[in-house]
């Protein structure tokens, strides 16, 4: 299945650690009402694809940039959650409330 | 010769001094200091003027003329004007007249505004006249011209607005340059028809003195199956009709007396409104080619010296009296002009400019006496009181009726004459405006300076409460003017006295000097010299007919206001009143004016004005009711149908806004769903 | 099965299984924990794909850096005192469905792909030298940009958190 | 100077950088830096008028760089006397409006940020010669002005301010349609202005019609024209008085010289087809109109609007003539139109930030109350009307003089308007200025120092372009004779078979 032998761990396997990674966090993000949790959800989305970039690195040929992306993915990811716990934060004080459903001041 | 724009510039310079820093200098020098900057600068225009005027004697005749190249100007085109000024004998001419009493009337000015507070304001302006009039004489092309023909139009304007908080005054201002705008706007057409006429046969100029050369080239040129020729000298005619103030522009003159007195003197008498005469001879060349647009002119100037003449008669504004007069004395300059006698007519340029000013200058110093009072009703007796404005004001009075050997005598013969030769029905209007000329302008003494003082008297019970009220309590302050006033004043009478034997005809013994001095300017314009074949007899007829039309009218006057051995009621009466009422209310073409050409253009600018409000912003119907349309269908009868198209256009939008809206939910969890639905549908469609 | 592949497996079963924290817990708090557990594991995933550098950074700013200040916000906006609040979570048919489609789909996709295999077996290389090099070489545009963007997350952190002034 | 345009056009960028990032609290500090950043801007242009090269119709300072190679489009820059005389204006006027924005209150940080950017767009429209660029400075532009209006207007400035942006809106998409069409035209595609000329006697004469009139409008509804005209009234009484200066001022100026850079030279045989109802009739239509319209206006700012719609349409009218006359008479009178509806819009706004309305019978008097205040009216208002000695006066007679080559009719209704010019000109200035004092104005203050320093310059060039035209006519006239050649030479490809 897949290529994927219980022998030897190649790409696929990776690979699919990613996708339920990946899925994972998109439900999350979906599901969430809470914030910080969509937040949460968004930091595992991005993991998926850190270990994808990694992977690619080691069993390509193209060198470090795979990891060197990673490595890129993991800042923004820190940019991010910086930045988003920051909003998050001033939403709280100004609303008392994370709870997204509540937060639809933006409906048009 | 350099010096000649210095004849321009130095008003200019005046004019700039006082309207930017004349307050202050009236406030630390004193009244005097602007006022003797003001009429220093023009005394020095007219020495330069003068200079000039001497070194042109100098020359040969026919080699009479100065240049002062300043500025290239324009060049794009086929078009190629400088700046630049050129004095011949006929420009000459008139810019001794403009300096020389517009320097006069700089000094009386200080006399009579002695109680204005914006004095620097005055004399800034009337520098500034002076400035354009004389770009207006001197300029050696059509565009050169024009620059001075608006620009005394704006000083017109705004010197006859001076005392701007009166409504009325304002109102005046505004006619009087709305219908030189008319003028000019046919100035314009004309303009650019002989250019580029011109231009078409190869010599594009609009230098005077190329002009002259080569305006032949016009005959046979035809333009709507009218020779260019005609067309265009008729549309400069009217240009001059604006100007200087003919049938059909003539309305702003009389309203242009709401103005200080000295303006009047000098921009609506002496100056500005003769710049139609001064153009039509400077262009002579070209006018002489076109024999219709001649004797349009003759007409046009005839009736307009009758028709002006009658409203004359009937005034009761001491001014309005002179302005009509001057309407009808410009009439006859035009008569003149039509006959091709170019040179009669600047002669009755020149003298009119200092009987006329003399005259105005007179009034004013009535009217400044009497406190503004300006309804001769109440004036009367002043002969005593004020013994120098009486005989300088006569001696004009003689001089414009035409009295020998006062200078009106002589320039009102030449054109007599002329028009005699040119068609006899025009010397008979001529001859009877000549009576009705003496009639109302000895009318005006007597009423003013014979008989009882009349001041304070209750008018009939047309008059105004208000004036009465305004002048109760000064009846006894009449006094003479002061001398900055009188000075003027007997300079320009003793002009009006001898301005005429520079022209006195070969009949009487004189050698015209005036008409031999222009003669090199009218040379080439076939000026017709018939005096000699058509013998002295009739000359001397002429003559004498005139001098007894005028006494006639000078008797009946001393009748009917003197004596009053006729009373002027039962001239009233004539025909139940009706020419009397016609004559009083000035044929009522005002009234015709209000009610058709303004009140015209008012009522299409509202119409225009409602349409691109409601129509064109709500744009076309159809549009509009198509939104209706939609808008009853969707179960809304919408009111703002009116805008149209573009808040159709906008209401789409919003249409469409609002069903997206739905989607925008401001749910992040709800856009993550959609955005998720999306990645799904894509990789259905790709993967599967 | 070597022992390098135990290690894969046992470390995919840890992220798979925080990550599943992460997402199903009731309890943010909860939840929290469990996406550190679900970082380590990938930090692990990171040092068997002999990432050791970025496994290292994993840890570090991840597990140090992010989860720490996730923590502080969640304790900041719920109160020390009732930090057992709700995680609720809601439509979560609706959304099992989706993404179930979306990882068959993906799956399907990863299964159906051409994997492009390099010809010789590529050797593990210690790796934090060469990313250095690279970071500094190939990469120093895209890697000043990064230290610009932090900068201004930096600053825009602070801006957004600060006492609001009275305005 | 390599990168002479490039520099003028985004240091008013940098400018709208550095005042973001301000402090708040000091507003004046704010406008200091803003009015600073206008500056290295009117230096360059005063180096660009004394060094540009006036006898030669060619582009000058061009810098050309690739920039979206994939799409062949360029970094393209450059000027000819066209666009010199725009940049000018443009750079003369945005400090001016800076210091006539003085007064605003409101968010200061982002309304002069956002007049910096709008300067940049500006004057990248009139130096960019690749047309996606043009485009791309063109809708630049847009935003701003939007916000601008939108903001800091009046109280229907909302309304005022979508109109505008649907308008030119409609506008750019005709443009970009057009664009996009030219740019396939060409093997290979390109948006380089110069080679879409070269190659104008490829298109076809269908090709040409339609996108000559797609091109038009967008440019028309910027002029604007009649019957695009209708959002400038309402653009002009709402927005700020130096917005509605620089929208008067340059932002007209960009219909027209859109029409002149791209329409004439791209497609000569559409234009010689369609210049005469186009251009002539309509720009006629425009004058007469506007001048009527304006008559019956009750708001200053609405009467100056119309008499904007009245002013450009001699632009038009001299542009369709060909002649050189009538285009150097066009391009002056955009010049001159700027700098002396420049003066009547900040004018307005004088006597609005003191009496807060505008309305024309709501006045009376003024004169006494405000001479040198009513001293600067009178001179632009005889600027404005044509009075001789003013430099409109010379546009306006150029134009006119064109016109009667062209076609007389034409000249004879467009010259009629000096007297209703003249005459919703003076009817205004009676009943605001003239007349008995208004008691309830009687103590408003004279101009200050600020207000005189912005009329003072604009003053002085409209008197002096009124005596030495030739200041700014040799900068255009080599390239304005060129272009009238390349437009009236142009003969259909089927003559030109016949011809070789």
């Amino acid at each position: 299945m897949l290529g994927m032998s219980m022998t030897t761990v190649g790409l696929a396997h990776y690979l699919f650690v990613s996708l339920v990674l990946l899925c994972l966090g998109l439900f999350c993000v979906l599901t969430r009402r809470n914030a910080i949790g969509v937040l949460m959800g968004i930091e595992l989305i991005l993991n998926s694809a850190g270990i994808n970039f990694v992977a690619a690195s080691r069993f390509g040929s193209s060198g470090f940039d795979g990891q060197v992306f990673a490595v890129f993915i993991i800042m923004l990811a820190a940019a991010e959650s910086a930045i988003g716990l920051a909003v998050v934060l001033g939403i709280y004080r100004r609303m008392r409330a994370i709870d997204t459903s509540r937060l639809t001041t933006l409906q048009g | 010769m350099q010096a000649l724009r210095w004849i321009v510039l130095l008003p200019l310079i005046g004019a700039a001094i006082n309207l930017t820093l004349g307050s202050r200098i009236q406030r630390s020098v004193g009244r005097a200091g602007v006022a003797v900057l003001g009429s220093g600068m023009a005394l020095a225009s007219f020495a330069i003027a003068v200079t000039g005027f001497l070194k042109l004697r100098a020359l040969e005749p026919e080699s009479r003329l100065l240049l002062d190249n300043v500025l290239p100007w324009l060049h794009v085109g086929s078009l190629n004007v400088s700046l630049a000024f050129q004095l011949d004998p006929l420009s000459a001419v008139m810019v001794l007249v403009v300096t020389g009493i517009g320097s006069l009337i700089h000094i009386y000015s200080f006399g009579y505004m002695d109680e204005d507070p914006a004095l620097w304001r005055f004399f800034g302006l009337l520098n500034l006249f002076l400035f354009a009039m004389l770009t207006l004489v001197l300029g050696d092309n059509i565009l050169v011209m024009f620059v001075g023909w608006e620009g005394v139009g704006l000083c017109s304007w705004a010197l006859i607005g001076f005392w701007y908080k009166d409504h009325a005054n304002t109102a005046a201002a505004n006619k009087a340059f709305l219908f030189n705008r008319i003028g000019d706007f046919a100035f314009l057409c004309g303009t650019m028809l002989l250019f580029w006429s011109l231009a078409g046969l190869g010599h594009a100029t609009l230098v005077f003195r190329e002009l002259d050369t080569v305006v032949g080239l016009l005959e046979g040129q035809a333009l709507w199956g009218v020779p260019v020729a005609t067309l265009a000298t008729l549309l400069l005619f009217i240009g001059a009709t604006g100007k200087s103030a003919q049938i059909p522009l003539y309305v702003w003159l009389p309203d242009a007396m709401a103005g200080p007195t000295p303006v009047s003197a000098l921009i609506h008498a002496a100056t500005m409104v003769t710049a139609g005469v001064y153009m039509v001879s400077r262009l002579h060349c070209l006018f002489s080619l076109a024999p219709f647009t001649l004797n349009v002119i003759a007409v046009v100037g005839t009736t307009t010296a009758i028709f002006a003449a009658t409203i004359a008669v009937t005034q009761h504004d001491i001014k309005k009296v002179l302005a009509y007069s001057t309407v009808s004395q410009l009439g006859y300059m035009f008569v003149a002009l039509g006959c091709g006698a170019y040179a009669a007519g600047v002669f009755h340029l020149v003298t009119h400019a200092f009987f006329k000013a003399c005259l105005f200058l007179g009034a004013g110093s009535v009217i400044h006496a009497s406190h503004h009072e300006q309804d001769m009703r109440r004036m009367g007796g002043l002969r005593t009181k004020m013994p120098l404005t009486f005989w300088t004001f006569l001696v004009s009075t003689m001089a414009i009726a035409g009295l020998p050997p006062l200078a009106g005598f002589f320039s009102k013969d030449e054109i007599l004459l002329k028009a005699y030769q040119h068609d006899p029905l025009l010397w008979g209007v001529g001859l009877v405006t000549a009576g009705l000329t003496a009639f109302y302008m000895f009318r005006q003494v007597f009423l003013v300076f014979f008989g009882e003082s009349r001041a304070g008297a209750s008018l009939d019970p047309h008059a105004s409460a208000h004036a009465a009220d305004h002048h109760g309590h000064h009846v006894h302050e009449v006094h003479e003017s002061s001398a900055a006033m009188t000075l003027p004043l007997v300079l320009l009478a003793c002009g009006a006295l001898t301005a005429g034997w520079l022209g006195i005809p070969s009949a009487l013994g004189g050698n015209n000097l005036f008409t031999e001095w222009l003669s090199p300017v009218f040379a080439s314009g076939g000026e017709h010299h018939g005096v000699e074949h058509e013998g002295l007899e009739l000359e001397y007829a002429l003559m004498v007919v005139s001098v007894l039309v005028a006494l006639a009218g000078i008797t009946l006057a001393y009748l009917v206001y003197l004596r009053k051995s006729l009373n002027a009621d039962t001239f009233s009466r004539i025909a139940r009143g009706v020419p009397y009422r016609l004559s009083f209310n000035k044929y009522y073409v005002d009234e015709f004016y209000y009610g058709t050409v303004l009140a015209g253009t008012l009522a299409l600018s509202r119409a225009l004005g409602w349409f691109d409000k409601v129509i064109i912003d709500g744009v076309v119907n159809g549009a509009a009711a198509s939104v209706r349309a939609v808008s009853i269908l969707g179960g809304g009868i919408d009111k703002v149908v009116v805008d149209g198209l573009v808040n159709f256009t906008a209401r789409a939008f919003n249409g469409v806004g609002g069903a997206l809206r739905l989607a925008q939910t401001g749910n992040i969890n709800a856009y993550v769903y959609v955005l998720l639905i999306g990645v799904t549908a894509v990789l259905l469609a790709g993967a599967w | 099965m070597t022992a390098a592949d135990v290690m894969f497996f046992v470390l995919a079963a840890l992220a798979i299984v925080g990550a599943a924290g992460v997402a199903f817990s009731r309890h943010i708090l909860y939840s929290a924990l469990s996406l550190m557990v679900a970082l380590f594991g990938v930090a692990g995933l990171f040092i068997t794909l002999s990432a050791d550098f970025v496994a290292g950074v994993q840890v570090l700013i991840y597990v140090g850096g992010v989860l720490v200040i996730t923590l502080f916000a969640v304790m900041l906006t719920q109160g020390i005192q009732n930090v057992a609040v709700s995680n609720r979570a809601v439509g979560s048919t609706a959304a099992g469905l989706l993404t179930t489609g979306l990882f068959v789909l993906l799956l399907r996709a990863m299964a159906k792909a051409q994997w492009v295999r390099p010809s010789g077996e590529v050797s593990a290389q210690t790796s934090t030298a060469g990313i250095g090099n690279a970071l500094l070489g190939q990469y120093v545009l895209p890697f000043e940009v990064a230290s610009l963007v932090l900068l201004a997350v930096l600053v825009g952190a602070v801006v957004l958190t600060r006492k609001e002034t009275a305005e | 100077m390599e990168h002479f345009l490039t520099l003028m056009t985004f240091l008013p960028l940098l400018g709208a950088l550095v005042v973001l990032v301000l402090p708040r609290g000091n507003a004046n500090l704010v406008r200091w830096t803003a009015l600073v950043s206008t500056l290295p801007g009117l230096l360059l242009g005063v180096w660009l008028f004394q060094h540009f090269d006036r006898s030669v119709a060619t582009m000058q300072l061009v810098e050309r760089h690739a920039w979206i190679p994939a799409f062949n489009v360029q970094y393209l820059m450059g000027v000819d006397g066209l666009s010199v005389s725009m940049l000018l204006l443009t750079v003369l006027l945005s400090p001016l409006c800076i210091l006539a924005s003085w007064g605003i209150e409101k968010g200061v940080k982002g309304y002069f940020a956002l007049f910096l950017l709008l300067e940049t767009g500006m004057i990248g429209v009139f130096s960019a010669l690749d047309f996606f660029l043009f485009f791309i400075f063109w809708e630049l532009m847009l935003l701003p002005m939007y916000f601008l209006i939108g903001i800091w207007g009046g109280p229907r400035r909302e309304y005022a301010a979508i109109k505008f942006f649907l308008y030119t809106l409609i506008g750019s998409v005709l443009m970009l349609i057009a664009m996009l069409a030219l740019y396939f035209a060409n093997t290979p595609h390109t948006f380089d202005m110069m080679v879409l000329m070269e190659k104008a006697p490829t298109y076809s004469h269908g090709f040409q019609a339609w996108a000559w009139i797609a091109l038009f409008i967008g440019f028309a509804i910027k002029i604007p024209a009649f019957p695009f005209h209708t959002w400038l009234p309402d653009a002009h009484v709402e927005a700020p008085t130096a917005i509605s200066v620089i929208l008067a001022g340059v932002l007209l100026k960009m219909g027209t010289y859109g029409i002149l850079r791209v329409c004439f030279p791209v497609f000569p045989l559409a234009t010689q087809e369609y210049a005469f109802w186009a251009l002539g009739v309509l720009g006629c239509w425009n004058i007469v109109y506007g001048a009527l319209c304006a008559m019956a206006q009750k708001d200053m700012k609405s009467l100056v609007a119309y008499s904007s719609i009245s002013h450009m349409g001699y632009v038009m009218l001299g542009m369709a003539t060909l002649t050189p006359e009538g285009m150097n008479g066009a391009v002056l009178q955009m010049f001159n139109h700027g700098t002396v509806t420049a003066m009547l819009f900040l004018l307005v706004g004088v006597i609005y930030d003191r009496a807060h309305h505008r309305n024309i019978d709501g006045f009376g008097g003024l004169a006494s109350v405000m001479p040198i205040y009513t001293g600067f009216v009178t001179i632009a208002f005889f600027a404005a009307l044509g009075l001789p000695g003013f430099s409109a006066f010379i546009s306006e007679v150029l134009v006119l003089l064109g016109t009667w080559q062209y076609s007389k009719p034409l000249a004879i209704i467009a010259a009629s308007a000096v007297v209703l010019t003249a005459g919703y000109m003076l009817w205004m200035l009676q009943r605001v200025w003239l007349g008995p004092v208004n008691e309830k104005y009687a103590g408003l203050p004279d101009m200050n120092w600020r207000e005189i320093v912005t009329l003072v310059p604009l003053t002085v060039i409209v008197i002096v372009l009124g005596v030495y035209p030739h200041a700014v006519l040799d900068l255009f006239g080599p390239t304005l004779v060129a272009l009238g050649d390349t437009v009236s030479s142009a003969v259909p490809a089927a003559a030109q078979a016949v011809l070789r």
